[in-house]
């Protein structure tokens, strides 16, 4: 169940991030592709959180496990709580910056495009069938996000700044990517998708004209449930209304 | 003078009129200020609703949501295209909402208070929308017409997904939901009779509209039309609203309902409603904080096409 | 009640908005100085609160009041829910702007003053004694932010423009500093200490080489529960805890 | 060199040195060091506690957090305000905090991600701090000495009021309550051990300072002091903290504890610890945007003066 959890709670908390853009991104087009990507991603948790719930065996739904788990709970890795700016780092609040989120959808799509490619082969099939149906949306994710990280990159002096500037703020985050161990036949260990990971992403570095930042010795550990400040506010936002009604039926 | 009577007689004669067509000007401006109106609505009307985004109570509601606010945002760029068919550019109608010259509903000067507001908004506001461009689908102008059509079935669907959303509530729900409903439905009402436009006899440019076959149908009678359908889905979900003079005219076969605030309704209209600095001020900032990323994909796409001409 | 509450709620929201700033203050000094005034305002919040509970009679204590309430039944005005920064208009995030909490403080502060002052000879006597305990606190409060507005509006071109602009977003949300009705004898309507509130910032106005913007037909209604959508935002954050761990002992 | 002697003398003797006195450069420097050092670590720990106070659970413990988090700004001023008696300035210092080359206590370095955090912050990392600090009150930089008496009194007052918070979450909370009081307790006992810096075998620097009266006390006879303290506190909280070697040890009377992990300590340090980014970014951030007001102050009060020398 950690396993999954981890997998799911990473598409929720994402796709968390991406919806605070909506109505604000930098053209509409973007509106749309932002939305479409939490949309999707939103997609993935359900099935994912139903998936787990089931391996828990306890009766807990989507719901109950996305909204009235503790903080400690939840098995996301770091760099997708963060917010969406660098800009106000400590109280989860503060502003979008498109650089930023640009790049983080892209690894994180790339991560998740590998993830699930060797989830085809899973021993559990409701996991390989999640899989089956998630990649495609995730492939259409980094592709989109790729495109626009070359376009960003290789574009304005500006834009390469700014680029830059929010790819060293994310790098030290990017090592918990390979950082949760699998389950036989079940999942693979995330490592094992880190040298592909590295491979695409130096590549993609490099078409977009970015450097890469020295690696970090930071090891975030939000897949053991050890968050950064920046989780605490989100889940107060997005727990508000299951907590402040219980009993309620939406 | 001869192309201004063919265009007349197309018009009495119930033709539509293609973006290539010959157009009288007063025609033409019209329907730009109207279309793209109608898409900076769709665009502003983003921000109330993705401001419960982050706090839906359900991954399925939040799903939803989400959709919901992506298909708004697909109508606000269908809208702009057609808008540009009559020779208008985005930037253009863009600059014109961020100066505060160009319009958009002032249904979304109105704030999302409770989450509730979500479903009212589907269902009374969406609703009037309908209301208002089901007409539209038969406007003389046929790009327009065709946009909605697609935008009328989307909006269909929205509306009776915030109504099933607030049956829920008020069906299975708990007490403090059920208030929720109610306080919500209070908040919209008058809001959502006003979205038809001032009375018939306050609307000067309804008559021109009218003869051009842009609009279909006056202000009054879609108002009326709107509350006649409306009662009856409200006393199903178990909700009143917020007017002592409301009744059933059994002559009219219709609602008698309550006299509008009509200074309120220009008072918003005038930019002193409770959001309209916030809607504004969001959009700006989303335009402004952007510029970068515009000039960026600009420069780059400059860059591959003088590669691939020097290839 | 509901007076009691307006007043109440004013305080307590204000301090919820001060207490962002706590270690992101211009100079260490307003650090202090800024929590010190929700200090102030919180415990102002709490005798307000206790005595509201018990003109109700339901046995609501303080802390069921702050934080167990449904946002359509707090009463503070909008003015004080307001982020400190009008840079993240619609989503209750977003910076720290010292300009606009500067002259909020100011103007909140005058306005407090001078109620307190009045509710000196409410005929509630437990309100009277609030109001003489308070009064000595935003004396301070009202002193400590003139200077800052004098300070700040005259003092470079730079400062005097951002002083400008945060005047012009808060100026509209003013008027509802003026709009609750009194209850006989026990305080006054807010619009008694309208002329003597406008002399006051005139004078600071003019000391700070500052030109009031245009006046405003907005009528914000805090005061009756109708909220900006700044509130949710900000109760989803200060009702957490209480809200995520019923029936906790803190 | 005489000079040199009659300060060693002084120091022998159990003097104190106050900021008037002459004393040699590297004395001063070690003492602007570590008062600075001391400084900052008060500023930036207002972070992680003032991350709380938009979310403290009730209005009493809220005033607590705040008025906590207002003394430690008041110590750090206190602090700034004695190293700059030794002849450096505020802004030195903190364009050396900003610019990474000054260093604060690691422990900040650490989140604080639940509110059991704050009372465990309270007692142990303010525990640790007191146990520090006391030998401190000894100093034998007499300004640093007066400071430390006044800081070590409030800050036991704040350990009991952390302490006290979480013996009420212990005795009278809910189940999920003991278990983040628990869970806090485990994720800061370590960070808290560190707190005395390096084993006595690793730490250069302290064999001069002792010589010299600004050290009194070893740092493993404090974390040993610290531990021998804490333990039974534990024990009436009803706590245990993450070490499965602690035992008592009768010959000594005193607690054997497992071993510390130093590569943790040397990362955090190091600046590769959890939040030593966004610590330091706040603390750059805030300057940074407040720079705009300061200058209006210098600003104004120039111009005052000049109206005051023209009146």
């Amino acid at each position: 169940m950690t396993y999954v959890l981890q997998l799911a709670d990473t598409c929720l908390i994402h796709a968390q991030r991406l919806g605070e853009w909506c109505g604000h991104a930098p053209v509409i087009e973007e509106d749309l592709a932002l939305t479409n990507m939490a949309l999707d991603l939103i997609g993935q948790a359900r099935a994912l959180l139903t998936h787990a719930g089931a391996l828990e065996g306890a009766g807990r739904d989507e719901d109950q496990l996305a909204f009235l788990r503790e903080e400690r709970d939840y098995r996301n890795v770091v760099l997708v709580e963060l917010p969406n700016s660098a800009a106000s780092p400590s109280d989860g609040s503060g502003g979008r910056d498109f650089a930023l989120t640009t790049l983080r959808n892209a690894a994180v799509a790339i991560w998740l495009e590998l993830l699930y490619e060797k989830l085809l082969d899973s021993t559990d099939p409701e996991l390989a069938a999640i899989a089956a149906k998630a990649l495609k949306e995730v492939r259409y994710h980094r592709q989109h996000a790729s495109d626009w990280v070359v376009r960003l990159g290789d574009g304005t002096a500006e834009s390469q700044a700014r680029m830059q500037a929010a790819l060293a703020v994310l790098w030290p985050y990017v090592n918990e990517l390979f950082a949760a161990p699998g389950v036989d036949g079940v999942g693979p260990a995330w490592k094992d998708v880190e040298a592909e990971w590295r491979a695409r992403w130096g590549t993609l570095m490099q078409e977009a004209t970015l450097s890469l930042p020295r690696d970090s010795a930071l090891r975030t550990q939000g897949h053991l449930g050890v968050h950064s400040e920046h989780m605490g506010h989100l889940l107060a936002t997005m727990q508000y209304l299951q907590r402040a009604y219980p009993g309620g039926v939406w | 003078l001869a192309r201004e009577e063919a265009f007349e007689a197309r018009i009495d004669a119930g033709d539509f009129i293609e973006a290539k067509d010959w157009m009288p000007e007063h025609y033409r401006k019209t329907l730009v200020r109207q279309i793209s109106q109608h898409a900076h609505s769709e665009i502003v009307g983003m921000l109330p609703e993705g401001n419960w985004i982050t706090r839906a109570p359900t991954l399925k509601r939040k799903a939803i949501l989400l959709a919901k606010v992506q298909d708004e945002g697909g109508h606000g760029l269908y809208l702009y295209a057609a808008a540009e068919t009559l020779g208008t550019s985005r930037d253009e109608m863009t600059e014109a909402l961020l100066s505060g010259k160009a319009k958009y509903s002032s249904i979304f000067n109105y704030p999302t208070l409770t989450w509730a507001d979500i479903g009212v908004i589907g269902w009374l506001v969406d609703g009037a929308a309908i209301m208002n461009q089901v007409p539209l689908c038969r406007c003389s102008f046929a790009p327009y017409a065709r946009a909605m059509i697609r935008v009328c079935r989307e909006e269909s669907f929205h509306q009776r997904q915030g109504y099933e959303s607030l049956l829920v509530m008020m069906q299975k729900g708990t007490p403090e939901q059920k208030a929720m409903v109610q306080d919500a439905v209070n908040r919209w009402w008058w809001p959502a009779l006003m979205m038809f436009g001032p009375a018939d006899k306050d609307s000067p440019n309804s008559e021109q509209s009218m003869r051009w076959g842009i609009k279909r149908v006056s202000n009054d009678t879609l108002r009326q039309k709107f509350v006649d359908a409306t009662i009856p889905q409200a006393e199903i979900l178990g909700v009143t609203v917020p007017d002592p003079e409301l009744k059933w005219n059994a002559e009219r076969e219709s609602y008698d309902f309550g006299p509008i605030d009509w200074s309120e309704f220009w008072r918003v209209v005038g930019g002193e409603g409770p959001c309209n600095r916030e809607r504004l001020a969001a959009r700006q900032k989303a335009w402004n904080d952007g510029a970068w990323v515009r000039e960026a994909a600009m420069a780059h796409s400059r860059k591959q096409a003088t590669k691939a001409q020097a290839a």
